[in-house]
C-alpha cells in the first residue's frame, strides 16, 4: 500500500471527522444535514481509493459507491422535508431549540 | 395402594376447582364466595390428609411418583461430535413426588390454606379477586414442595409471588404498596440467584446419556430431574466428577469443588432471603405489618418454609459435601437470628412486629437443626418448620379477629381483653407458650430435637443458642400479657363498643391448630415416623 | 402387688377433673369444684393404697416404659412411669396436700366468680406434679417440669387485672425458665455421653456407679441439673420471684410455693443424687448453696412486714436446708433430707393457710397492722402455734426431728455449715415468734371485727396441725423406720445428745427474746428498728437483690435490644436503600443525559464509542495495566 | 467472473417481496385515483392483505426449499439468499408489521395525520427493506435494504406534521439516522478495503489469512459497523435517540421502530458477526473474542442502563422505550454467548425470544392506545383503575406485563430463560447474572403499571370502551405469549428441525 493511497484515507478520514464535528455542534438544522451529506461523500472517497490502490484492487468498490450516492440523496431529500415541516410549526431551525421532549 | 390415582397432580390442582366455583359467583354475593373458597380449601385439606397418610413409612425415596414429559427444547446438533446423537435435547418434565418431608410440608399448607380461607372472613373489599389470588397462591405452594424437577420447582416457586404482591397491594394496611413492592423485588432477587445455582446444576450435573445399552442410538440428555442430578453428582465415574477430558474437548460438564461451593453459597443466599436470614430480613418485617392477617397466616405459616425447605432438598441432599464445609457458618447464622429476632422483639411496640421477629427467632432454630448434619438436626428442623407454620398461624389467626375488633396491636393501646374476650385471650395464651417451647406443644419437641442434633457437632452454638429460649420466654410474655391482663383501656369501655368473643367461624380454626399443636406436642412420631426415612436418606452420604 | 401396677392412675384422676372443669366450667356453677375435690380425694386414697402396699421389706421397683414418644434415627426416647419408695412418699405428699387446699379453696374463694377456672388450674398443677413425680426418664420429667411451671404462671396471675399479680406472674414464668434452660443442657449433655443415649434415671444410676461417664461430665451434669433445681426451689440467685409469686390466692402460696412445686427441685436432686454422689465438687456447691441461702433468706424474713412474705422467705431458707442436707452427700443425710421435706410439707403448708384464715376474716396482709386476733381466731391461733413451734424446731413437733437430723449430719461431715444452720435456726424460731405475737397477741392496732374462719377452712387446718405434730415420729433416733423405708437398706444413724440441745437451746432462745420483743412489749416494738436501722432497710428492701437484677440484667438487656432496633432500621434498612438508591442514581445519570438536544444524543453515542474501543482493544497495543 | 444474471425463472423464489413491491406501488396509485371521502381505512385492510399474501408465500418457500440435505437457493452471487434464516425472520418481520397495521385502524384521524392513505401503504416498503436486510449475502444489498427500512421509518415518524413534537422527532430520527448510516457506511468501506470484495463468505476467508499489520482496519471496520447498528438496536452508548423518538411518533409507528426495525437490525449484527467476523485473528491479536466481548459489554450496558432509566418514568411511551434499549440487552445476549462444545442453539434462543418480544411489546403498545384514547394523555396514570373500568383489557395487559418482567407461564418468561440456559451453558456467569438481577430490578417499573391498574380505585368509574381493532391486537398477543409460556415444545422443535447451521446461516 503505496503512499498515495494513504494519502486518499488521510484525507476521506478528515473529511469524515469534519462532517461529524459540524453535525454535532453546528446551531443551524440545515448545516447539521450537509455535514450529515459530507460524511457520507467521505465514504464514497474511501471506497474509490480502496477500489484503486486497496490492497486488493476490484470494482466492487465503485459500484458500492454509486449505491451510496443514491441513498445519501434520497436521504437529504427526506431531511430536508421533515426540516422544513418542523420550520412551519416551530418558526425556527435553531437545533437547540428542539428539546420539547426532556428526559 | 394409591400409585393408581395421580393424587399429586390431584392434590396441586384441587384449588382450580375452587377458582372455577370463584369465577363463576357473581361479585355481589360475598357469602357464596366465601364458602366456595372454603369448601375448595377443605376439599385440598381432605386429599392431603389422604395423601400424608397413605404415605409408606419405611419405603425409602419418593413415593406416588408421576412423571409427564412437558418441555424438549431440541438443541442444535450440527456440531461434528454432535450429529452423531439421535437426540441432544434439554429435558423439563412434569414430575412430581412426594416423601415423608415434603408429604408433611405439603398437608401443612392444604391445612394452613384452609384455616386463612376461614379467617379471611374479615376481607371487607373485592371478595371475587381475593378468592382468586388465594387459590392461585395455594396452587403455587402445593406445587413447590411437591414438584421433582428444577424447571418445575422454580416456576412453582416464582408463581407464588404474583399472587402475593396482590393479596398484599390490595387488601394490605396503610403502607401496602411499599411492602408489595419490597415482597416482590426481594423476593425476586431471591429466586433470581436460585434460578442461576439450578442452571449450573442442570448444565453440569443434570447431563446424562440415558439409553440403556450401547446399541440404541445416543442419546444426549440435559435434564432438571432432582433424581438424575442426584445419582450424576453421587457416582463418581459422571460426567460432573470426572476431571480428564471425555468429549473430546474439555469436559463443559465438570463440577469443580469450587464450583460447588459456589453454588451451595449461592442456594443459602437465595434461599436465605425466602427464610429470613438476619441480613436479609428486613422485607418481611413490612410484609408481616403491611398485608392482612389472613394473607399473614399463610405467608409466615407457609411462605417461610418453603425457604427452609429448599435449603434441605437442593442444599444439603444434593451437595452434602458443601452443606459440611458450610455447616459451621449456617449454625452461626442461626445463633445469630436467634438471638438478634429475640432481643429485637423484647422492644417493639407493636404486637404483629413482635411476632415478626419471633419468626425469625423460630426460623433460626431451624438453621441450627441444618447445621447439626446428623439426623437428629434434621428432624428437629422439619420438625420446626411444621410446628411453627402451626403456631405463627394460630397467632395471626388472633391478631386477625383482634384488629377486626380494636384495629390496633399496639401494646399500649390495648389491654384487659381476658375479661372481654375470655376464649380468644386464652387461645392467644395457648398460641405463646406453644411459641415459647412449652412442653407438651410442638414448639418444645422441634426446639430440643434440635439443640439436641446440635448439641452433638456443635455444643458451644448449642449452648448460646439455648439462651436464646429464656429471652423467647420473656418477649411472649410481655407481648402476650400486655395484651391480655391488665386493665380494658377506657376507649373500649365507655363508647359501649362491646368487645364480643370469637364467633364460631373464628373459633372453629382456632381450636383445629391448637389441637393440632397438642396432638405433635403429645405423640411427635406421628410426624417423626414419616420424616425419618425422608431425612435419613438425606444423609446417608455422609454418614449423617 | 397390683396396686402399684396402677398408680398411673393418681395423675389420670386430677388431668379428667381438669378437662371437665375447663369444657363444662361455665355452665356448670355449683358442682364443678365437687369435681375437683372428688378427684383429689381419690388420688389420695389410690396414693395411700399404694403407700400401705409398700410398706413391706423387700419391695421391688416397679417400671413401665410401654410408650413410644419419638424415635430419632436408630434410638427412640420412651415414655411411662416408675414407681419406688421415694415416688410413693411425694406422691402421699403431694395429693394429700392437694385434697387439703381444694377443701379449703371452696371457703377461701367462694365468693370469686371464676371459681372453675381456679380449679381447673388446680387440678390441672397436681396432674403435673404427680406426672413429675412419676416420670421416668429426664425428658418426660422435663416435660412435667415446665407444665408445674406453666400452672404456677397461671395461677399467680389468676387475679390478672392486678398489675403486680401480672408482673410476678411473669417474672415467675421468667425466673424458673432460667433454670429450666440450665436443666435442658444438663440433659443434652446426658444424652449424648450416656451409654445407649437413654435419660432412664434407673440407667443414669448405674452409669454413674459404673463410672461409665467420665468425672467432668458427671460434675457438668450434676451442676447443671442443680442449676434447674435452684431456679424452681428458689435457691440463692434464682429465689426472687417466690416472695412475689404471694400475688396468688393464698391456698396457692400452701400447695405450690410451700409444699409441692418448691420441692421438686430437691427432688430432682434427690431423684439424681448417684450423679452428685460421684462428684464431690457438685456436692460442696450444693451445700454451700443450700447453707447460704438458709441464712440470707432466714435473715431477710426477719425483717419482713407482710404475712405471706416472711413464710415465703421462711419456705425459701428450709429449703435451703434440704439442700445443705443433700449437698453434704452421705446416704443418712439424703434421708435426712427428704425427712424434712416430708415434714416442712405438712407445718409450712398449715402455716399458710393459717395466713390465709387471718387474711379472709380481716382482709390484711400487714401484720404491723394486726393484733389480738388470738381472741377471736381461736382454732386458727392454736393451729398457727402449733405451726410455728414446729417450724421452730422444739421438741416433740416434727420439725425438731428433721431439722435435728440434718444437724447432726451436718455437725459429723461440715462443721462449719452446722454453726450457720444453728444460727439460722435461731432466726427462724425468731422471726416465727415475732409473727405470731404481732398478729395473735396484743391489742388490736387497727380497727379491725375478726371472725373465726367456716368449718371449711379451719378442717384442714387442724388435719395439717395433727400431722405438724405426729409426722416427726416415723424418723427419730429410736426409730430409723423412714431410713430403712427410704432406702432400703439402714442408713447408720447416730443420735447426738449434744445437737439436740444445742437446737432445742437455740429455738426455744429464738422464741423467747421474740416474746419479750414482740410479746410483752417490754421494749417498744420498733426497738429493733431505731438500734439498727441501716441493717433493718437492708433486710427490709430484701439486699436490694430485685434492683440489682432490675438494673444489672433487665435494662441492659432491653438497651442492647433499643440498640438493636436502631442498627436494624438505619443499617440494614439502609444498605438495602443504598443498593437502590445506586440503581436509581444510575437512571437518574442517564436521564440528564437525556436533555432533549439532538447533538448531545450523539455526542453520548460517539463517546460511548471511544471508551468501548479503548478499554477493550485499547489494552491490546497499550498493555495497559 | 461468469456472468450472474437474474432468470425469469429465479422470479419466483422472490414471491414475497415482489407481492410487497407490487401492493405498495398499485395502493399509492389508489390512493392518488380514490376521491377524498372514500375511507383511507380500506387502503390499511389492502395493507394486511398484501401481508398475508407475502407471508403466505414465505411458508411455501420454507416448505418448499427444504429438505434435509437442500441446499439454500441463492441469486446474483450470494447478494440475495432465500434460506431458512431469512424465511424465518420475514414471518417475525410480517406478522410484527400485520399486527402493526391491525392495530392502528381507528387511530388515524384526519387532524394529525393528514394523508391517511399514505399512513398505511408506507408499511409495505418498511417491511421490504426489513425483509432485503435479513436474507443478504453481500455488503450492497445488505445497506439497500437498510437504507430503505430506515428512510421510510423516518417518513412513518414524520407523518403527524401538525404536531410539533413529531416534527422534532423526526428530525431528531433523520439526523442521527444519517450519521449512523455514514458510520456503517465507513466500516464497510474499511471491511471492503481489507478483503477486496463484498461477499461475506469470501470476507471471511480473506479475514482469517490477514496479515497482522492490518488487524487494526479490521478493528475499525467492525467498530464503525456496530456504532451504526447498535444505534439502529437502540441499545446502551447509542440509546438516546429511543425516548424522544419514540415518544414523538404515532404509538404503531412506534410499535414498528422498537420490534420490526429492532429485529431485523439484530438480525443483520447476527449475520455479520457469526458470517464475517467468526475466529478472525490469531492468539497474539485475538479478535474474535474482543469482538464478542463488545458485544457483551454492549449488552450489559444496555440491560443496566435501560432498566435503571425506567425505574422512575411516568410517560408510558418513554418508558416503553426504556424496557426497548433493556430489551435489546437481552437480545444482545445470545450473540454475546458464542459457540460452545455442546452449544449451537444461539439463533434459536434469539429467535424464540424475539418472537416473545414482538407479542408482548405490540400488545402493551395496543392496550396504550386503547387506554390513552380514553384518558387524553399518555402518562401511566391513564391505566387507573383499569380493573373496573374494562376487566378483559387489564386480564390482557397483565399477562403482557408478566411476560415483559419476565414471570412464569409467558412467553418472555420461556424466551429468558432458555437464553439464560445457553449463557450458563458456555460458562459466561457474569453475564446471565446481570441478566437476571436487570430483569428483577425491572419487576419495580413493570408492576406500577399492575399497580396503577388494580390498586387505584378513584379512577372515573364509567366503563372503558377500547377500540375492536386495539382490543383484538391486546387478545392475539396476550394469547400468544401464554402459548408460547406454556407449549414452548413445538416452536422450538419446529425451528431447529428447518433451521440448519451450515447449510441456511453459513454463507
Amino acid at each position: 500500500m503505496d503512499n498515495i493511497a494513504n494519502s486518499y484515507f488521510l484525507l476521506a478520514a478528515i473529511l469524515f471527522c469534519v462532517g461529524l464535528y459540524g453535525a454535532l455542534s453546528k446551531r443551524n438544522a440545515v448545516i447539521v444535514l450537509l455535514s450529515v451529506e459530507l460524511m457520507l461523500n467521505a465514504v464514497n472517497l474511501n471506497l474509490i481509493a480502496f477500489a484503486k490502490y486497496g490492497p486488493v484492487p476490484s470494482i466492487t468498490g465503485q459500484i458500492f459507491s454509486l449505491f451510496t450516492i443514491t441513498v445519501a440523496a434520497a436521504e437529504a431529500a427526506i431531511g430536508i422535508a421533515i426540516l422544513i415541516a418542523l420550520y412551519r410549526n416551530k418558526g425556527t431551525t435553531d437545533v437547540l431549540e428542539m428539546n420539547a421532549m426532556k428526559k | 395402594m394409591l400409585d393408581n390415582i395421580p393424587i399429586l397432580t390431584l392434590l396441586t390442582f384441587s384449588p382450580l376447582l375452587g377458582i372455577i366455583a370463584v369465577l363463576l359467583i357473581p361479585k355481589e354475593m360475598g357469602h357464596w364466595l366465601k364458602t366456595a373458597a372454603i369448601v375448595s380449601t377443605l376439599v385440598s385439606l381432605v386429599l392431603a390428609g389422604w395423601m400424608f397418610i397413605g404415605l409408606d413409612h419405611d419405603l425409602e425415596g419418593m413415593q406416588y411418583e408421576e412423571k409427564a414429559t412437558w418441555i424438549e427444547i431440541a438443541l442444535n446438533q450440527e456440531a461434528p461430535n454432535l450429529n452423531a446423537a439421535e437426540k441432544l435435547i434439554y429435558q423439563f418434565n412434569y414430575s412430581l413426588g412426594a416423601d415423608g418431608l415434603s408429604g408433611a410440608l405439603a398437608f401443612l399448607t392444604a391445612l394452613i390454606s384452609s384455616m386463612a380461607a376461614f379467617a379471611s372472613v374479615h376481607i371487607k373489599k373485592r371478595w371475587k379477586t381475593f378468592y382468586l389470588w388465594f387459590l392461585i397462591l395455594q396452587i403455587g405452594m402445593f406445587g413447590v414442595f411437591l414438584s421433582r424437577d428444577l424447571f418445575l420447582f422454580f416456576l412453582f416457586f416464582e408463581a407464588t409471588l404474583i399472587p402475593m404482591f396482590f393479596l398484599i397491594g390490595i387488601w394490605g394496611f396503610s403502607d401496602r404498596e411499599k411492602a408489595a413492592n419490597k415482597f416482590l423485588i426481594y423476593n425476586g432477587i431471591g429466586s433470581a440467584i436460585m434460578l442461576i445455582a439450578f442452571l449450573m446444576l442442570i448444565n453440569t450435573a443434570g447431563f446424562s446419556t440415558p439409553q440403556e445399552d450401547p446399541t440404541q442410538p445416543l442419546q444426549l440428555i440435559y435434564s432438571g430431574d432432582v433424581g438424575t442430578i442426584y445419582q450424576n453428582l453421587q457416582d463418581p465415574g459422571s460426567y460432573a466428577n470426572v476431571h480428564h477430558d471425555r468429549v473430546g474437548t474439555a469436559n463443559p460438564f465438570y463440577m469443580g469443588l469450587a464450583m460447588k461451593e459456589w453454588i451451595f453459597l449461592m442456594l443459602l443466599i437465595a434461599f436465605g432471603i425466602k427464610l429470613p436470614i438476619f441480613p436479609f430480613h428486613t422485607w418481611m418485617l413490612k410484609v408481616h405489618i403491611e398485608a392482612p392477617p389472613s394473607v399473614v397466616m399463610i405467608h409466615s405459616g407457609i411462605l417461610l418454609k418453603m425457604g427452609a425447605y429448599g435449603l434441605l432438598r437442593f442444599g444439603v441432599e444434593l451437595l452434602p459435601e458443601q452443606a459440611q464445609t458450610f455447616a459451621l457458618l449456617i449454625g452461626i447464622v442461626g445463633v445469630v437470628n436467634i438471638l438478634y429476632g429475640a432481643v429485637l422483639a423484647l422492644v417493639q411496640k407493636e404486637f404483629r412486629l413482635i411476632l415478626a421477629y419471633s419468626s425469625i427467632s423460630h426460623m433460626g432454630i431451624v438453621l441450627l437443626g441444618i447445621a447439626a448434619l446428623n439426623v437428629t438436626g434434621l428432624q428437629g428442623a422439619a420438625f420446626q418448620l411444621v410446628s411453627h407454620g402451626l403456631i405463627s398461624a394460630l397467632l395471626f389467626l388472633i391478631v386477625g379477629s383482634i384488629i377486626e375488633r380494636t384495629n390496633t396491636t399496639e401494646l399500649n393501646r390495648l389491654g384487659g381483653l381476658a375479661k372481654a374476650m375470655p376464649f380468644m385471650s386464652g387461645m392467644l395464651l395457648v398460641g405463646g407458650l406453644a411459641s415459647l417451647g412449652l412442653p407438651g406443644m410442638s414448639g418444645f419437641v422441634s426446639e430440643f430435637l434440635a439443640f439436641l442434633g446440635l448439641f452433638e457437632t456443635m455444643p458451644v452454638l448449642a449452648i448460646v443458642g439455648a439462651l436464646g429460649i429464656i429471652i423467647t420466654a420473656v418477649y411472649v410474655l410481655r407481648g402476650v400479657l400486655a395484651i391480655t391482663y391488665g386493665q380494658l383501656p377506657e376507649k373500649f369501655q365507655e363508647d359501649g363498643t362491646v368487645l364480643r368473643d370469637a364467633r364460631l367461624t373464628e373459633a372453629i380454626p382456632m381450636i383445629v391448630l391448637t389441637a393440632f399443636i397438642v396432638l405433635l406436642g403429645i405423640y411427635p412420631s406421628v410426624l417423626s415416623e414419616p420424616l425419618h426415612h425422608a431425612l435419613s436418606s438425606m444423609l446417608a452420604r455422609i454418614g449423617g | 402387688m397390683e396396686f402399684t401396677h396402677y398408680a398411673w392412675l393418681i395423675p389420670v384422676f386430677p388431668l379428667l377433673a381438669f378437662l371437665v372443669l375447663t369444657a363444662l366450667g361455665r355452665q356448670m356453677k355449683g358442682i364443678a369444684t365437687g369435681f375437683s375435690i372428688l378427684a383429689a380425694a381419690a388420688a389420695f386414697i389410690m396414693a395411700v393404697l399404694v403407700f400401705t402396699e409398700r410398706l413391706g421389706e423387700n419391695v421391688v421397683d416397679y417400671t413401665w416404659d410401654g410408650f413410644k414418644w419419638i424415635g430419632i434415627g436408630d434410638f427412640a426416647i420412651q415414655m411411662g412411669y416408675e414407681v419406688n419408695n421415694l415416688n410413693t412418699l411425694m406422691l402421699v405428699i403431694v395429693t394429700l396436700v392437694s385434697l387439703l387446699v381444694n377443701v379449703y379453696s371452696l371457703g377461701y374463694m367462694k365468693d370469686d366468680e371464676r371459681i372453675n377456672t381456679f380449679f381447673a388450674y388446680v387440678s390441672l398443677f397436681t396432674f403435673s406434679m404427680l406426672g413429675l413425680v412419676l416420670s421416668i426418664n429426664l425428658v418426660q420429667f422435663f416435660i412435667f417440669w415446665e407444665l408445674v411451671g406453666v400452672c404456677s404462671f397461671l395461677l399467680v396471675g389468676f387475679w390478672y387485672t392486678k398489675p403486680a399479680a401480672r408482673a410476678a406472674a411473669k417474672k415467675a414464668f421468667i425466673v424458673t425458665r432460667i433454670g429450666d434452660v440450665g436443666l435442658f443442657i444438663g440433659m443434652l449433655l446426658l444424652f449424648w455421653n450416656m451409654p445407649g443415649n437413654s435419660l432412664e434415671f434407673s440407667a443414669i444410676h448405674n452409669a454413674a456407679h459404673t463410672g461409665a461417664l467420665s468425672a467432668n461430665v458427671i460434675t457438668a451434669a450434676a451442676i447443671l441439673v442443680f442449676i434447674g433445681a435452684v431456679g424452681k426451689s428458689g435457691q440463692f440467685p434464682l429465689h426472687t420471684w417466690l416472695p412475689d409469686a404471694m400475688e396468688g390466692p393464698t391456698p396457692i402460696s400452701a400447695l405450690i410455693h410451700a409444699a409441692t412445686m418448691v420441692a421438686a427441685g430437691v427432688y430432682l436432686v434427690a431423684r439424681t443424687f448417684p450423679l452428685f454422689e460421684e462428684s464431690q465438687a457438685a456436692l460442696t456447691t450444693v451445700a454451700i448453696v443450700g447453707g447460704f441461702t438458709a441464712i440470707f433468706a432466714a435473715t431477710i424474713a426477719l425483717a419482713q412486714n407482710d404475712i405471706k412474705r416472711i413464710l415465703a422467705y421462711s419456705t425459701v431458707s428450709q429449703l435451703g436446708y434440704m439442700m445443705l442436707a443433700m449437698g453434704i452427700g452421705t446416704m443418712s443425710s439424703y434421708t435426712a433430707g427428704m425427712f424434712h421435706l416430708y415434714t416442712h410439707a405438712f407445718f409450712k403448708a398449715l402455716l399458710f393457710l393459717g395466713a390465709g384464715s387471718v387474711i379472709h376474716a380481716v382482709n390484711e396482709q400487714d401484720i404491723r397492722k394486726m393484733g389480738g386476733l388470738g381472741s377471736k381466731m381461736k382454732i386458727t391461733m392454736i393451729t398457727f402455734a402449733i405451726g410455728t413451734l414446729a417450724l421452730s424446731g422444739i421438741v416433740p413437733f416434727a420439725g425438731f426431728w428433721s431439722k435435728d437430723a440434718i444437724l447432726t449430719e451436718a455437725y459429723h461431715n461440715v462443721p462449719v455449715l452446722f454453726w450457720v444452720a444453728l444460727v439460722a435456726a435461731f432466726f427462724t424460731a425468731l422471726y416465727m415468734a415475732r409473727l405470731f405475737f404481732l398478729v395473735f397477741t396484743g391489742k388490736p392496732r387497727s380497727d379491725m371485727h375478726p371472725h373465726e374462719s367456716p368449718a371449711v377452712m379451719t378442717l384442714p387446718l387442724l388435719v395439717l396441725a395433727v400431722l405438724a405434730i405426729i409426722a416427726g415420729f416415723v424418723y427419730f433416733p429410736g426409730n430409723a423406720w423412714f431410713g430403712e423405708w427410704l432406702l432400703g437398706e439402714s442408713p447408720g444413724e447416730h443420735a447426738d445428745m449434744t445437737v439436740m440441745i444445742l437446737s432445742t437451746v437455740a429455738g426455744v432462745g429464738g422464741l423467747l427474746i421474740g416474746w419479750l420483743l414482740y410479746g410483752r412489749r417490754t421494749f417498744t416494738e420498733d426497738w429493733v428498728e431505731a438500734r439498727a436501722l441501716p441493717a433493718y432497710q437492708l433486710l427490709n428492701r430484701k439486699y436490694y437483690i430485685d434492683e440489682l437484677y432490675d438494673n444489672g440484667v433487665v435494662k441492659p438487656l432491653r438497651g442492647i435490644g433499643y440498640l438493636l432496633d436502631w442498627f436494624d432500621r438505619y443499617i440494614v434498612d439502609g444498605a438495602v436503600k443504598v443498593l437502590s438508591g445506586v440503581m436509581t442514581g444510575t437512571g437518574r445519570i442517564g436521564l440528564r443525559m437525556q436533555n432533549g438536544q439532538l447533538q448531545a444524543y450523539g455526542l453520548i453515542g460517539v463517546v460511548g464509542l471511544l471508551i468501548l474501543i479503548v478499554a477493550v482493544v485499547g489494552r491490546r497495543y497499550f498493555h495497559v495495566g | 467472473m461468469q456472468m450472474m444474471q437474474l432468470a425469469f425463472a429465479d422470479l419466483r423464489y422472490l414471491g414475497p417481496e415482489l407481492t410487497l413491491v407490487i401492493a405498495a406501488i398499485l395502493l399509492s396509485l389508489l390512493d392518488l385515483v380514490v376521491p377524498r371521502r372514500f375511507n383511507r381505512s380500506w387502503l390499511g385492510g389492502l395493507t394486511l392483505l398484501s401481508l398475508a399474501v407475502s407471508a403466505v408465500f414465505v411458508v411455501i418457500a420454507m416448505r418448499m426449499y427444504n429438505g434435509a440435505d437442500a441446499e439454500a437457493i441463492q441469486l446474483l452471487a450470494q447478494s440475495y439468499r432465500v434460506d431458512d434464516f431469512g424465511n424465518l425472520l420475514k414471518l417475525f418481520i410480517l406478522t410484527g408489521t400485520f399486527l402493526t397495521v391491525l392495530m392502528s385502524f381507528g387511530t388515524v384521524k384526519d387532524e394529525d395525520i393528514p394523508h391517511q392513505g399514505e399512513y398505511y401503504y408506507l408499511f409495505l416498503p418498511a417491511a421490504l427493506g426489513a425483509m432485503v436486510m435479513v436474507s443478504s449475502g453481500d455488503l450492497i444489498t445488505l445497506f439497500v435494504g437498510l437504507e430503505l427500512l430506515s428512510i421510510t421509518s423516518y417518513i412513518m415518524v414524520g407523518l403527524k406534521k401538525n404536531d410539533q413534537k413529531s416534527n422534532e422527532s423526526a428530525f431528531k430520527y433523520v439526523v442521527l439516522g444519517g450519521i449512523s448510516t455514514a458510520f456503517i457506511l465507513y466500516g464497510m468501506s474499511f471491511l471492503y478495503g481489507v478483503t477486496g470484495t463484498t461477499n461475506m463468505a469470501a470476507m471471511n476467508a480473506e479475514l482469517r489469512f490477514i496479515d497482522p499489520s492490518m488487524s487494526g482496519l479490521v478493528y475499525m471496520s467492525f467498530f464503525l459497523m456496530l456504532a451504526g447498528f447498535a444505534f439502529k438496536i437502540a441499545s446502551a452508548p447509542f440509546h438516546a435517540w429511543a425516548p424522544d423518538v419514540y415518544q414523538g411518533a404515532h404509538t404503531p409507528v412506534t410499535a414498528f421502530l422498537a420490534v420490526v426495525s429492532k429485529g431485523a437490525a439484530l438480525a443483520l449484527l447476527f449475520r455479520i458477526l457469526y458470517n464475517v467476523y467468526f475466529n478472525v485473528g490469531d492468539s497474539d491479536t485475538p479478535i474474535h473474542d474482543d469482538l464478542f466481548l463488545i458485544i457483551a459489554i454492549i449488552a450489559a450496558a444496555s440491560m443496566i442502563l435501560g432498566n435503571a432509566m425506567a425505574l422512575k418514568q411516568h410517560n408510558m411511551k418513554r418508558l416503553l422505550a426504556y424496557s426497548g434499549i433493556a430489551n435489546a440487552g437481552y437480545l444482545l445476549v445470545p450473540l454475546a454467548a458464542e459457540f460452545g462444545p455442546m452449544h449451537y442453539s444461539n439463533f434459536t434462543e434469539l429467535y424464540y425470544y424475539l418472537a416473545a418480544y414482538l407479542f408482548m411489546n405490540i400488545g402493551a403498545f395496543a392496550a396504550l392506545i386503547a387506554v390513552s384514547r380514553s384518558a387524553g394523555h399518555e402518562e401511566m396514570s391513564a391505566f387507573d383503575g383499569l380493573y373496573y373500568r374494562n376487566p378483559a383489557l387489564a386480564a390482557g395487559m397483565v399477562i403482557l406485563v408478566l411476560s415483559l418482567a419476565g414471570l412464569p407461564i409467558t412467553g418472555g418468561f420461556f424466551g429468558k430463560f432458555y437464553i439464560l440456559l445457553g449463557t450458563v451453558a458456555v460458562a459466561k456467569y457474569w453475564l446471565a447474572a446481570i441478566m437476571i438481577i436487570t430483569s428483577v430490578i425491572s419487576f419495580y417499573y413493570y408492576f406500577g403499571i399492575i399497580r396503577q391498574m388494580f390498586m387505584r380505585s378513584h379512577a372515573p368509574s364509567e366503563r372503558l370502551h377500547a377500540g375492536w381493532a386495539q382490543q383484538l391486537t391486546v387478545w392475539i398477543c396476550a394469547g400468544a405469549t401464554i402459548l408460547m409460556g406454556i407449549f414452548p415444545k413445538p416452536i422450538i422443535g419446529y425451528i431447529e428441525q428447518i433451521f440448519h447451521l451450515t447449510v441456511d446461516f453459513f454463507i
